[in-house]
């Protein structure tokens, strides 16, 4: 059985290891500063203990004031899970580190973020449209999407 | 003994019979070896995600068929548990279990289309796909004897199912699960051991461990790998954990591998069907509150092993009438991001065999 | 038979004046026998592609074409009404008469093997003392119309289909021959007839694994599944006809069922006694044969999958190649050990001789697998 | 493994298929022979009971397609709702939600299933095109009393028993 | 009446062509046709001075048969040449390889 | 007749094709005049009753080595810039011209000494008496063996990947 | 009755089984398969047992020789050229002798050898060499032995560098080749010169030649030795031995078998076979014995100060083969001495040198694989680090140790009846030689029983150590890294096996000659009467001194490295200037190196013809070159570099001589 370790703990890791990062550790999730994504990132892959080697999915939610970034891992070694989430703010260029780099199963999912929600992920290879073709004006999945383009 | 020309691109797709939908390749070749590849996608693409946003929670069940339209039961079972988590819904035992039985016998449908064609990318000219859509017709017929239709089910609602099933139901079961494994024996006779399809696809495209698990890959491509990882043994839902199955793995994670798992795994949907079977109580097969209206505000994230990996609902609620947010994660989708690293150095011919190995579906990947 | 037989002794003396004793003079038999050679491709294509469909549908447990006529059989008369009744395109930036040019090519030198084709005792229209050589270097020939299409086509997936053509065609006349060879020894003649007099057993007997290499090469080098590999579908969408339509692709698709044709007559011919048989009329005889072997054909192809063109080279090079080379090495042996010829018990040995090199060569070789190092 | 490279592999296969030469074919021929289907079917019509139908329009609210429109006014000669109902089968996904959905069991999924049209418009459908008649036979589908009716499914599980080798 | 000097003459001609065009041409492919040319004018004639000096003793032929046989191994070679000087260089334009010239 | 009739026609093919190879701007399309003469030259074959060497010549040349050609064609692509010439042209021109004066020249003026015996009828059998018989070219064919061989290896050196 | 053609298939069947390794085996199946090793030992020991039929048959054959029909190979001109075999006594002993030992190694390879990448390689070389030595021994034609004899080189020269992308294998294989290239210089120039003299290349005609007379004289001298420099070279004898130690870079039953027991005989089985050539030159059997004699005590000085057992195993062949040359070139002496050579007397008179290459093939044959089965063990060839195995490898131990006492020259142990053979002989000849030899037996008792208490007695010293393994470990090969500084431990049995087999004719075939049985085989009947009585007991004292000399060479060996009564590092201290001599090989390699090659040829010959070149023959040249340039210039412009031009100026050519033909014609 998959045990989904709580974000109260790990949150609790993290602050020690990472003193600033977390903004909010909650029972379902870590929510941590974009700039420090990736070291988090980073330690929940690596640490033994914890071995996130398995990025479950990844996408984002549009909140309007913010996107919120959704980071669902997974350790096939222990079995447990954890949510990670980041925040990032403005509508005009949003961007957030890319963890392609640590689970490659992130490529298309940044991509795809990306093509429907306009973040920017810093540090991928290849961030261009995936779903949609290049001329596609506009993200559809942000909030205040109309199918004009506007 | 390959001819090497200077490099030149060639567009596999979207139009090409073994792009298994509207997949493109454009791969850059060196005589008939793949330099490099990139996969494009996107002509399927109708933004469920965005229209789950604007449905209600059972008016989305019906747009989720049309996600992996080769095991829409697996969709409706995914969202439908999904939901019921965020509800905090609790479904009857008869339910449950038609649930299994229907997720079962659409994984042995799905994967009967998934080697099927897989071999006839291998080249053998339309006899393992001919044979194969014979029984997974006979699927078919009990998933339009239960649901009205044959490809898009729209049979399970949130809180149980939409209908119970027929009582003829029963009885065409028990038959179908008496003849399959022999059929099953005779498609392992007709191609297992055949030494030009060995030739094909054993070590071809491999897929090691560490690259499949960072790659996100799930269900039988996982499992080629040697992973022993299936959400139905390691984080058992609905009512999994009473059956007795096997999670069949591959030695090395190239194409046969990836063929072997999912025969092997269809004989054990079988074993599962079985007691399934034996087990399916009576009762109701819907709980009385059918129609959710308003959810209470939170996230959840219901994941099922549907055929083809794992296969999750993350959905958001604001408590109004429809999701607020719902992402899909979609096996495939991430199944296709090994694609690049499994095809590059093999010919033409591999490339389409991996391709089908990876067993896709554009509808679930385009979304 | 009707028709007496008159054998040339080559096409140099046929350019000499006309022998006297063709009742009505020798144009008469050429005429005759032109027709016949014809129809019987013509027909038996017609026949053929009605044949495979059929059979292959009930080998998958479909029906296959049913529609025109009773149980479909006009069925490839309305396919080829419709191939004539298709527009025509040619592609853009193609060379033009190359494509135009490629079906005829490939047509015509497939007809023309007919020539020496023996369809009852003597019954052909050239007997050449050269023939199966003839066979062999004339039908290596409808290669260069498959190249000429691949290349003229302007589409990558043509170029591709017509440089394996290249390579598997000089690749397999190699086998191809040699196995051909050991029969010309056995047979002391090179004309088919007398091959087929000199068949008093059939030679599928005596020479096992001639028969074998000469079914796999010439299948390759007719690219029939599992073979196929200048128009997999599968891989390279049509290969060489991708880009063809209407008539060119029906005198494609004529060729593809005139080379089984060809392929069964020759295995016929070859290997199993010809038009020889006993109570039946010798043509019945060589029709039922052709069938036969056209069946075999097509269940080889239900059945297997299709190799990779690297594949396809090493087991003409490293498989089929030796094995002929030791096969005619030991034809060889035998036809000296026994001038007078070859007694029928050797044929088990030479079944056994079979059965001992592909045992030990499938082990050395191991048709190309052995050597991918899997981790377990 | 067991070492394969004999052409055992390829007789196996070979053996295989040449035992489905003597065996039935399962496929039918369409247009003469039919094969009955399920008695849920969804078929690609709607059958709408004007008696029944009091225009609430909870269906058209329920598809996810919005495919359905219902329009009720007062028709003061008759003194009574007059209800419009205008289906695009052309967007109709058969889902059947609609038939799910309504609380008068007014609106039911059509059973048969051969209902191409020729012409764009022939498919958007409304009052009188939608009422039940000699070939619109309403679906079993929600509806076990109608479902009880219907001649029973044909399976090709039952119409092909391999024989026994 | 065809006689041997129609044989010879048009072997001549074959051969001359052949000569020019191995002489002027810049794609190393067509020289090698063009020598392919000139090895088959050989082959007319001493096949024409086979049939027609010597009937019975098919020496001209023997010699056609040897030269058929180098005219392989040279097509074979040549074109290996050919094709590997394409990849190392990517031209296959005689008079641009010119390392004869020291 | 009938073998003035080929004649004319093969020589006058031939000669034509010949003159394509050298002159057709397309590579592709040379090598199929390529062909094309060669396969007029096998046809002169048979009027010289060499039915053997015209098989030979069609299987050898025309299976064979034009395939190979062609497979260089396509492998090499240089097709666009066509089938330019060098500034040869006159100065080889000439040449060839008087070459060729020389030859039919010295075919004119010979005198012949044509034999009347008729040709032997089927070559083959004929023809490997007089390569593997006695007193024949056997340790030619052994050499010509080992020259086909090295040019085999060669061939496979030259053209192997590094 | 078999047919005699069977000789062939001794010949034949390795040849075989080479063709179906490298052109099948290799290419098409994995170097895990052992088919090749089975393939080779099918063959090799078909080979044997024809060989041993061949034995037999020679025996019972009257006039101990045995007719085969030559075949016609090729015909040039007038030089007719047969390909025949000779069958005497001399060639069956090799035979056996060869294929012997080759089928011992080859059973020993598969267990040496295995998971070897280059396994195929291995073995198709391993055969190659065999077929060609065996048509060295076979040859009745010194033109044929001398294509063999190079052939024999080239698969020394595989062999040696089988782990080539090791640098040193690699440079000892191509110094083996080049140093014995130089002797082979001599062997062709003797090859020629007999040629011119005698007009044949059969030998039984060359040896009627040189019995009758009719060859004689300088000429006969300057062949011989120039045959001798020949077989100096692949014999290792004393100017040209310096390849033979490096050579051991080679895996171990490549050394067992061509560096002990027949690719260096061949030197010794040349002179043998060409001796009644060499008994017509009494300078050429001086030659020969002295070299000999030096040779032996030279190497087996060497042999005292190794500290890598097969090296010291190396040197001891060296020194082996030195006594073998004394042998034969004594023998002649005395047999010269006399007058009125017969070819059976001179046939004879080889059966010394030869009977002691029989014995010695078996025991050094058995102390390389003994030596190779201690490397397995224990990952080197390191004496320091070994000890303590005689517990762990039984059998290994006693075979080494009866190929040790053989060697020492043990009675009654094979090497026993030969040495001491020897031994009379060279006193008879040349007192000054026999000096030497003497000493020699003392020295090579020492060494060899130094290896042995240092390898097997005292404690375990663990093996290859990582860091000094680079040289020891490495020439082990890849497939042996998982065992190496692990717990020594017996070899598996198909290494074993072969020992045993081996030390069976290491003991028991000395016994042969006890009463001249060998050399009567040799000399067709003629037994030369000084050996008879030799061994008679206590009747010539000289048996038995050599014997008293070896055992306390044995003793002091004892006393210094396996009871430490004596210090070896004090002695070694106390001889520091012998020691440092021996140790560096009497700066044998360094001379080659700098003196001859560098100092030598560079500095002075090469620097004077430059000299010589520059000043004089430049300043002719430069003044025609410049007007050369001159007109050069004018010229260069036809040299565009585009063939086709050249092609034109052929084309102008052709048609110029043609028309110039015609117009004068």
């Amino acid at each position: 059985m998959t045990v989904s370790l709580s974000g109260l703990e790990i949150g609790k890791q993290l602050k020690e290891r990472f003193p600033g990062a977390v903004v909010e550790a909650n029972d379902q999730a870590v929510l941590v500063k974009s700039e420090s994504l990736l070291d988090v990132a980073r330690y929940l892959k690596d640490t033994t203990g914890l071995d996130f080697d398995y990025l479950a999915f990844l996408t984002a939610v549009d909140y309007y004031d913010y996107f919120e970034l959704v980071y669902r891992l997974a350790s096939l070694k222990h079995n447990h899970t954890m949510t990670l989430k980041t925040r990032c703010y403005g509508r005009e260029n949003p961007v957030v580190p890319s963890v392609v780099k640590l689970w490659k199963g992130a490529d298309f999912q940044e991509r795809e973020t990306f093509d429907l929600f306009g973040i920017k992920f810093e540090g991928h290879p290849n961030m261009k449209r995936i779903v949609l073709w290049d001329g596609f004006k506009g993200h559809p999945l942000r909030k205040d999407y109309l199918s004009d383009g506007n | 003994m390959a001819i090497k020309t200077e490099p030149f691109l060639l567009n596999i797709g979207p139009q090409h019979p073994s792009t298994h939908g509207v997949f493109r390749m454009r791969a850059t070749m060196d005589g008939e070896v793949i330099v490099d590849m990139e996969p494009v996608f996107g002509y399927l693409h109708r933004g469920i995600e965005k229209l789950a946003e604007e449905r209600t929670y059972n008016g989305f069940v019906s747009l989720t068929d049309r996600l992996d339209y080769l095991s829409s039961m697996s969709n409706n079972f995914a969202y439908c548990m999904a939901v019921e988590k965020l509800a905090g819904i609790k479904v009857t035992e008869r339910c449950e279990y038609i649930r299994v039985i229907m997720a079962e016998l659409q994984r042995i449908a799905s994967h009967l289309i998934a080697v099927g064609a897989f071999l006839n990318d291998c080249g053998a000219f339309m006899t393992p796909i001919v044979y194969m859509i014979r029984e997974r017709e006979k699927i078919l017929d009990l998933f339009e004897m239960v649901s009205g239709q044959r490809l898009t089910y729209n049979y399970m609602r949130v809180g149980g199912l939409s209908q119970d099933i027929p009582e003829e139901f029963l009885p065409a079961l028990d038959k179908f699960l008496e003849q399959m494994p022999r059929w099953i024996d005779e498609y392992d006779q007709l191609l297992r051991q055949n030494e030009v399809l060995l030739a094909r696809s054993r070590g071809v495209g491999i897929l090691p461990k560490e690259t499949a698990i960072n790659i996100s890959a799930s269900g039988p491509v996982l499992r080629a790998s040697g992973v022993k990882w299936d959400i139905r043994k390691v984080d058992p839902y609905s009512v999994y954990d009473r059956f007795e199955f096997d999670i069949p793995t591959g030695a090395c994670g190239d194409c046969y591998d990836r063929y072997r798992v999912r025969v092997e795994e269809m004989r054990q949907s079988l074993r599962i069907l079985g007691q399934a079977r034996k087990q399916l109580p009576g009762g109701e097969f819907q709980t009385p509150v059918v129609q959710p209206v308003h959810l209470p505000v939170g996230e959840v994230y219901g994941h099922i092993e549907s055929t083809r990996g794992e296969l999750g609902f993350y959905i958001v609620s604001d408590n109004s009438i429809a999701p607020y947010r719902c992402h899909i994660r979609a096996p495939s989708f991430l199944n296709l991001t090994a694609l690049r690293d499994m095809v590059v150095g093999w010919k033409i011919a591999d490339a389409i065999l991996i391709f089908g190995s990876i067993d896709i579906v554009m509808g679930e990947i385009d979304r | 038979m009707m028709l007496e037989s008159y054998a040339l002794s080559s096409i140099g003396s046929a350019l000499k004046p006309l022998p006297a004793d063709w009742p009505g003079g020798f144009w008469w038999h050429w005429l005759v026998f032109t027709i016949i050679a014809i129809l019987f491709v013509l027909l038996m294509v017609l026949f053929f592609t009605y044949f495979e469909r059929r059979a292959m549908g009930r080998l998958q447990a479909r029906l296959g074409p049913n529609r025109c006529g009773p149980f479909g059989v006009i069925q490839p008369i309305m396919d080829a009404i419709k191939a004539l009744t298709k527009e025509d395109i040619v592609p853009y930036n193609a060379d033009k008469v190359v494509h135009w040019l490629a079906p005829a090519v490939a047509f015509v030198p497939v007809l023309l093997v007919f020539v020496v084709v023996p369809f009852s005792n003597g019954a052909m229209l050239a007997d050449l003392n050269v023939g199966i050589l003839f066979v062999v270097a004339i039908s290596s020939l409808s290669a260069l119309g498959i190249v000429m299409a691949g290349w003229g086509s302007n589409n990558k997936y043509s170029l591709i289909s017509a440089m394996r053509a290249v390579a598997a065609v000089v690749s397999y006349e190699i086998p191809v021959v040699l196995s051909i060879a050991s029969v010309v020894l056995l047979a002391g003649s090179m004309s088919l007839n007398d091959i087929v007099l000199a068949q008093n057993i059939p030679f599928i007997l005596m020479q096992p694994l001639a028969f074998l290499i000469f079914f796999i090469g010439a299948s390759a080098e007719i690219n029939r599944s599992p073979f196929d590999l200048l128009e997999a579908d599968s891989e390279i969408v049509a290969g060489f006809h991708t880009e063809y339509s209407g008539m060119k692709f029906a005198l494609f698709y004529l060729v593809e069922y005139a080379e089984a044709l060809l392929l069964s007559v020759l295995i016929t011919t070859l290997f199993l006694s010809g038009w020889r048989g006993p109570l039946l009329p010798p043509w019945l005889w060589f029709l039922i044969k052709v069938v036969a072997v056209f069946f075999v054909l097509v269940w080889v192809r239900t059945t297997l999958p299709r190799a990779r063109i690297d594949q396809l080279m090493a087991l003409a090079w490293k498989f089929l190649f030796p094995l002929s080379v030791i096969n005619l090495v030991i034809t060889a042996i035998e036809v000296l050990a026994w001038p007078g010829g070859v007694p029928w018990p050797m044929l088990f040995v030479n079944i056994g001789i079979m059965a001992v090199l592909i045992v030990s060569w499938s082990r050395l070789f191991k048709f190309g697998w052995g050597r991918v190092k899997v981790e377990a | 493994m067991k070492p394969e490279h004999y052409g055992i592999g390829i007789a196996k296969g070979l053996r295989v298929t040449i035992k489905h030469l003597f065996r039935h074919p399962v496929t039918v021929q369409y247009p003469e022979q039919k094969l009955h289907v399920s008695r849920r079917i969804r078929g690609n019509e709607l059958v709408w009971d004007n008696v029944k139908c009091t225009g609430c329009a909870t269906c058209s609210k329920a598809c996810p397609i919005g495919a359905i429109q219902i329009a009720t006014k007062i028709d003061k000669e008759k003194n009574k709702y007059d209800v419009d109902i205008t289906v695009d089968t052309g967007y109709c996904i058969q889902c059947g939600l609609c038939v799910e959905a309504c609380p008068y069991e007014a609106i039911y999924m059509g059973y048969s299933y051969e209902k191409a049209k020729y012409r764009r418009n022939e498919i958007i459908q409304s009052n009188d095109m939608l009422l039940p008649s000699e070939t619109r036979i309403r679906s079993g589908y929600m509806s076990p009393g109608i479902a009880a009716q219907l001649p029973e499914q044909t399976l090709l599980l039952e119409k092909i028993t391999e024989k026994e080798e | 009446m065809i006689g041997l000097e129609h044989y010879l003459i048009l072997a001549a001609l074959l051969f001359s062509i052949g000569l020019y065009g191995a002489l002027v041409k810049r794609n190393a492919v067509i020289i090698l046709m063009c020598i392919e040319i000139m090895l088959n004018a050989v082959n007319i004639m001493l096949i024409a001075f086979s049939r027609f000096v010597v009937p019975a003793m098919l020496t001209g032929q023997v010699f056609a048969i040897f030269v058929i046989v180098v005219a392989a191994a040279e097509a074979a070679v040549g074109l290996a040449i050919i094709i590997a000087i394409y990849r190392n260089r990517q031209l296959i334009d005689i008079s641009k390889i010119n390392l004869m010239k020291w | 007749m009938a073998l003035q009739i080929s004649f004319w026609i093969l020589a006058v093919v031939a000669v034509v094709a010949a003159l394509a190879v050298v002159f057709l701007r397309n590579v592709f399309r040379a090598a199929f005049a390529l062909i094309m003469s060669f396969l007029a030259i096998a046809g002169l074959y048979i009027t010289l009753s060499a039915d053997f060497l015209a098989v030979v010549q069609i299987l050898v040349y025309v299976g064979a080595i034009s395939i190979l050609i062609i497979l260089a064609v396509m492998l090499t692509r240089e097709l666009h810039q066509g089938n330019p010439s060098n500034n040869l042209e006159l100065p080889a021109l000439i040449v060839v011209l008087l070459f060729l004066a020389a030859g039919v020249w010295i075919v004119l003026a010979t005198n012949w000494k044509v034999s009347a015996v008729p040709p032997v009828a089927p070559t083959t059998s004929a023809l490997a008496q007089a390569l593997f018989g006695g007193g024949g070219f056997l340790l030619a064919v052994e050499i010509s063996v080992v020259l086909l061989l090295a040019a085999v290896i060669g061939a496979i050196v030259l053209v192997r990947e590094k | 009755m078999m047919p005699y053609q069977l000789f062939w298939g001794i010949f034949l069947l390795p040849l075989l089984s080479f063709v179906i390794i490298a052109l099948f085996i290799r290419p098409f199946v994995k170097p895990e398969s052992k088919v090749a090793g089975y393939i080779t030992i099918a063959a090799i020991l078909t080979s044997f047992a024809l060989s041993v039929w061949g034995l037999i048959t020679v025996l019972a054959a009257p006039g101990h020789e045995v007719a085969v029909p030559a075949i016609s190979w090729a015909v040039i001109g007038d030089l007719r050229i047969n390909v025949g075999i000779m069958v005497d006594a001399l060639t069956v002993v090799m035979l056996v002798v060869v294929t012997g030992v080759s089928s011992m190694v080859q059973i020993y390879s598969q267990g040496y050898m295995q998971g070897d990448p280059g396994y195929h390689r291995y073995y198709a070389a391993m055969s190659l060499f065999t077929m060609s030595m065996l048509g060295l021994v076979l040859a009745n034609n010194i033109l044929f032995m001398f294509v063999f004899w190079e052939l024999v080189g080239l698969c020394s020269y595989l062999l040696i560098g089988f782990w080539f992308h090791k640098p040193s294998a690699a440079n000892a294989a191509k110094k083996a080749f080049l140093v014995t290239r130089l002797g082979d210089f001599g062997f062709l120039a003797g090859l020629l010169a007999l040629y011119r003299a005698a007009g044949t290349f059969d030998i039984s005609q060359l040896h009627a030649m040189a019995i009758a007379g009719t060859l004689g004289g300088a000429a006969l001298t300057w062949a011989a030795i120039g045959l001798f420099a020949g077989a100096a070279g692949k014999s290792a004898q004393f100017p040209l031995h310096v390849w033979l130690p490096d050579a051991m870079e080679g895996p171990t039953p490549v050394s067992a078998l061509i560096h002990a027991a027949t690719m260096v005989a061949a030197g010794v089985f040349l002179v043998a076979r060409m001796f009644p050539l060499f008994v017509g030159s009494p300078e050429a059997l001086t030659t020969v014995a002295t070299v000999g004699a030096i040779t032996a005590i030279f190497a087996a000085s060497m042999g005292l100060v190794m500290h890598d057992i097969k090296r010291v195993v190396a040197y001891s062949t060296i020194s082996q083969l030195g006594y073998m040359m004394l042998g034969l070139g004594a023998a002649g002496i005395v047999v010269a001495h006399e007058g009125h050579v017969t070819l059976e007397v001179a046939k004879a008179a080889t059966a010394i040198g030869m009977f002691h290459l029989f014995n010695h093939a078996f025991f050094k044959a058995l102390l390389f694989l003994g030596a190779g089965s201690v490397n397995h063990a224990t990952g080197t060839f390191d004496m320091r680090l070994m000890g303590g195995l005689r517990k762990v490898m039984p059998w290994t131990y006693t075979t080494f140790l009866l190929a040790a006492l053989s060697l020492a020259g043990i009675w009654p142990l094979a090497g026993f009846w030969s040495k001491d053979e020897i031994l009379l002989t060279a006193l008879e000849a040349r007192p000054a030689l026999f000096v030497l030899a003497i000493i020699t037996v003392f020295m090579t008792a020492f060494y060899i029983f130094r290896a042995l208490f240092l390898t097997f007695s005292g404690e375990y010293r663990g093996g290859a150590v990582p860091e000094h393994g680079s040289t020891a470990h490495a020439s082990h090969g890849a497939g042996h890294d998982a065992h190496g500084p692990a717990k020594p431990h017996e070899s598996s049995k198909v290494m074993v096996v072969p020992l045993v087999l081996l030390a069976i004719p290491a003991v028991v075939s000395g016994f042969w000659n006890v009463t001249g049985g060998f050399s009567a085989f040799f000399g067709h009947g003629e037994t030369r009467g000084f050996i008879e009585g030799l061994f008679e007991p206590l009747t010539h004292p000289l048996p038995w001194g050599a014997l008293a000399l070896a055992l306390l060479g044995i003793f002091l060996a004892y006393a210094m490295y396996s009871k430490k009564w004596v210090s070896a590092e004090k002695i070694g201290s106390r001889f520091k200037p012998f020691y440092t001599l021996f140790y560096h090989k009497y700066w044998m390699d360094e001379l080659y190196e700098g003196v001859i090659v560098k100092k030598t040829l560079v500095n002075g010959f090469f620097a004077l013809l430059q000299k010589i070149d520059s000043k004089g023959v430049d300043g002719a040249v430069n003044g025609i070159a410049r007007g050369a340039i001159a007109g050069g210039r004018s010229l260069r412009r036809a040299q565009t570099g585009q063939l086709q031009l050249y092609g034109l100026f052929i084309g102008i050519g052709i048609l110029a001589i043609v028309i110039f033909v015609f117009m004068i014609g």
